[in-house]
């Protein structure tokens, strides 16, 4: 089958497809449930053969016979190449810096990719009780941290109320000065756009819009002054080929394409 | 090894070794939670439990909404693959039914205490929670350099939980426990604990663990008492013996939004039963068969005899 | 999962792997010893090279005599079982065939040192060697407080070897490793070490290691090539496979007494054979067969099928 | 078989016995090969059948089908209860504390019951470099250490070239002050009596004298002046059964009993 972009594809396939091209062939992906997972899938059935797929569960390697409704789904270890203590998952594949990618989402999600899984409002008096870090701290370690989340002005904003899992604190080398290890947030998508960090001071910015997407419908969603790239473009739809194994192979009853 | 008998039922298992005001483990992540030991120790009403579990979901939003639960020790609290814990939010947000005092770790940070209980050291280092807000709201976590590097470390202490509670696949009569899949924390918190309650969901002749020691995870010394307890983790899993029952979690996240909701809950899945036996005739045979997996053998080893 | 096979012969491995200068784990602990890597190294003459291996025994000792190593971590030196280490013996009070630098510790420290690298930290604290010795004569292990108690602890530093070598029961072609038994200090080993090299009792196809995930100790995505050995432990043991050959460990002991005994030993069972099949050929077929244990076969368990 | 006395042993049986009833039913002791293996299995075999026995090489719980000539002899997998991580043998039995009894022995025993493993000499400049510690410092932290030692001049020194392995250090609560775990030395087995540690210095003293074996003879094969307890008397031998079970069932051919 050709390459071709597609015509008819949904903004979910989109941003998977989107992730799913932020890894590279031969990398160690600690994936979750729903779309990141389809995001690995996909990438491993395209360019990324010799992806190494890694469950919080302690699972290396799974062989999935259906898609897995929870992290610790027992499809993952039927089959799976390796089986380990849920310690050594944080110790000796997180904490060693084994992994190269992981997905990442949050209540709140800041202009320096800080993120909130916990609390909205204050810690002890909370608005909303959140469920808390659990494994996503560590998660974000890895050496690329990828965010995927509905854009959203409450979602995006200026600060967060509590900072669950580590972006690139307060900007420029913070991150690395408080001896935090890995690479920080590399991409965040969204339903309106793909936004990296600047290279010296580690803000947020748009980097491209999805097809149908205004720039001001971003900043509109966005409760900072969000910075846009000068060198903006659209978003690459998803091939044909994307399309066709989302839909067919990879999630053919729709569990987390809707 | 002990030659006595350790088997008890779980009623008896509780009662004798839960008292109020303890400290509790609970073994697995996702896998193999011990739920008839929790539904057994609301039953008995226990009181002023702390429980420490990284991944507490149901089991822990059941026991708080019961008002068996003072303190929350853990380090991420939902209805994993469906959404919010209910009675977890009512106690963090509104005080319902109580206030609930809790203490919030990373995953990684809260399994690492229990790791260095089971060590025997009264501390680890580890790289977690480094830079995030957690370590503002928990005196227990501190912060140290390296005596090597001029790396700034997290650590926290150690933690010996009064009572572990673990489900396992098969154990023999004097607890030496076997499992397969994901094998979570249990390790970690059994060592940890001051006592070790087994449940499995099969009791084998001590001959069936002899085959294959690379499989236990616990050995019988360690372990106080055993209970044998078939589908002791639904509506979690148990590798090999039935799935995690996901309509259960979604039905238990519906009903359990009010108050009301999870009164008549508790009322029908756990009051209203006397014992794990009538809970598993309630799900009913074709609950049961549905959760049934397929077989899928492991092929065996050759340990080699060495006479 | 790399797709591409891993598969090369031992003397391919010693030569792109190990440089001169490298510091080198050896995994194991009495069972699964990397004998066939050990042997290959000295025939090919390798310099300079630095041994962490808390339990070398004969292998040390047959790289200390063949002047291979400048300097060994370790935790115990004898021949097991059988008395003293006569080429480790002489080069430390005599400095015979060269001076050989020492860093000693316990083997649980040593052991500590790996468990750190192997866990991303830069350190661990351990009780083991307070009060003893060893902490006056080695600079890397030192002493701290306990942030949360009154406690002092020792603290040694990770250790990050250039290139481990690991000899398995099983693995794939890419490099999933299975082991049964005892399992030594090899998690660790090939977790802290840069480069991963592995062999094999036998090369097995990936449905193998996949039909029972929870006998993998090392991911292939962390071994850099793979060596189909068969007795590549000889004369450690292999589990299932072989047992520990006591008569050639009593031979080597009485043989390496004097320098010439050593060297004689050397060109008799290293240099005399050109690789590792020529030495099975010459430790003959009715050694193979006295060698060869009874089956003892584990238990297979249900991992179930999850569709 | 009536419990009576020998009057036919040698005295490697007697102090195999000796050291056997050092055991407590339900204890988990921390073996060796050799003596020790022979005197936790007569322990075993008569007034503790639910000991535990750990190995170094990483099993509980062994039931092997041939006395192991090494402590990794693979016959101690086979059919054990469990087997574990080398680095957890360590951590999680002995460090955690779980280990009631241990056996050592030293080319060097000082009258506070410290163990020299390592140098005979200056450690840079060895007279005889020995093995040196292994597991052995660890093996010294369980609630009670055994030491078995032939009784020889050299052997039983007043202060040794190195501690290797720790007894009550310089006397009296040195051991607990450094902050060492465990009990300390429970009792000194030799050839020609049992030893003890007094309770409030720690040092070592006589206890009983063999069959045989004279008080002077002891203090003769002992470097420093040994004192002797007021209540001393003669070790008890081995009972009937004892030797029965050493030479016909424990060690029938005679590799550890010479």
């Amino acid at each position: 089958m050709e390459n071709k972009y597609s015509k008819d594809y949904t903004t979910q396939e989109l941003m998977v497809a989107a992730a799913a091209r932020e890894i590279n062939d031969g990398e160690v992906v600690f994936v979750g449930i729903g779309l990141p997972v389809l995001a690995t899938l996909l990438a491993q059935r395209t360019h990324a053969p010799n992806l190494v797929m890694i469950y919080e569960a302690g699972v290396v390697g799974a062989k999935p016979a259906r898609l897995a409704l929870s992290i610790g789904d027992p499809t993952l270890f039927s089959g799976a190449l390796m089986a380990l203590d849920f310690h050594d998952v944080f110790a000796m594949f997180l904490q060693r810096g084994l992994c190269d990618v992981s997905f990442m989402s949050g209540a709140q999600i800041d202009k320096y990719g800080n993120i909130n899984a916990t609390v909205i409002g204050d810690y002890n008096k909370p608005k909303v009780r959140l469920p808390g870090s659990g494994g996503a701290y560590d998660l974000g370690t890895s050496k690329k941290m990828l965010i995927i989340a509905r854009h959203e002005k409450r979602r995006f904003v200026e600060k967060v109320d509590f900072i669950t899992t580590v972006g690139y604190l307060s900007g420029r080398d913070s991150r690395q000065k408080a001896g935090i290890k890995g690479g920080g947030p590399s991409a965040v998508i969204t339903n309106l756009g793909i936004l990296r960090f600047e290279k010296e001071s580690k803000e947020m910015y748009l980097e491209t819009y999805h097809p149908g997407v205004t720039v001001q419908q971003v900043k509109d969603n966005t409760s900072w002054n969000l910075k846009i790239s000068p060198r903006i473009f659209e978003t690459k739809p998803p091939t044909q080929e994307e399309v066709m194994l989302l839909r067919n192979e990879l999630d053919p009853n729709g569990i987390f394409l809707k | 090894m002990r030659r006595d008998n350790k088997i008890v039922t779980t009623e008896e298992a509780i009662k004798k070794f839960v008292l109020n005001g303890d400290t509790v483990f609970l073994g697995g992540f996702a896998h193999l939670y011990p739920y008839a030991f929790v539904h057994e120790m609301i039953r008995q009403k226990k009181e002023n439990l702390t429980l420490c579990k990284h991944s507490p979901e149901l089991m822990a939003d059941m026991m708080i909404g019961a008002g068996v639960l003072r303190k929350l020790i853990f380090g991420w609290f939902g209805n994993p693959g469906v959404g919010s814990s209910h009675c977890f939010r009512r106690a963090v947000e509104k005080e319902i039914p109580q206030a609930l005092e809790i203490e919030e770790y990373t995953h990684f940070a809260l399994t690492t205490r229990l790791k260095a209980a089971s060590m025997g050291l009264p501390f680890l280092p580890t790289r977690s929670i480094i830079g995030s807000d957690l370590a503002k709201y928990n005196p227990n976590i501190k912060f140290m350099d390296c005596p090597f590097s001029d790396e700034k470390l997290c650590v926290v202490p150690a933690i010996h939980p009064d009572v572990a509670f673990i489900n396992v696949q098969r154990a023999d009569a004097f607890g030496n426990s076997q499992i397969w899949g994901a094998i979570g924390d249990i390790r970690e918190g059994a060592f940890a604990s001051k006592k070790v309650i087994v449940s499995a969901e099969e009791i084998v002749s001590t001959e069936v663990i002899r085959r294959d020691p690379n499989r236990t995870v616990i050995p019988g010394f360690l372990v106080d008492v055993v209970v044998e307890e078939p589908w002791g983790s639904h509506p979690s899993y148990a590798m090999g013996y039935y799935d995690r029952d996901n309509d259960f979690y979604i039905d238990y996240g519906s009903r359990t939004r009010t108050v009301e909701g999870f009164e008549e809950y508790l009322n029908e899945w756990i009051y209203g039963v006397d014992n794990r036996r009538e809970y598993i005739r309630k799900l009913g045979a074709e609950k049961l068969l549905k959760l049934k997996p397929k077989s899928f053998m492991s092929f065996a080893v050759d340990y080699g005899y060495y006479p």
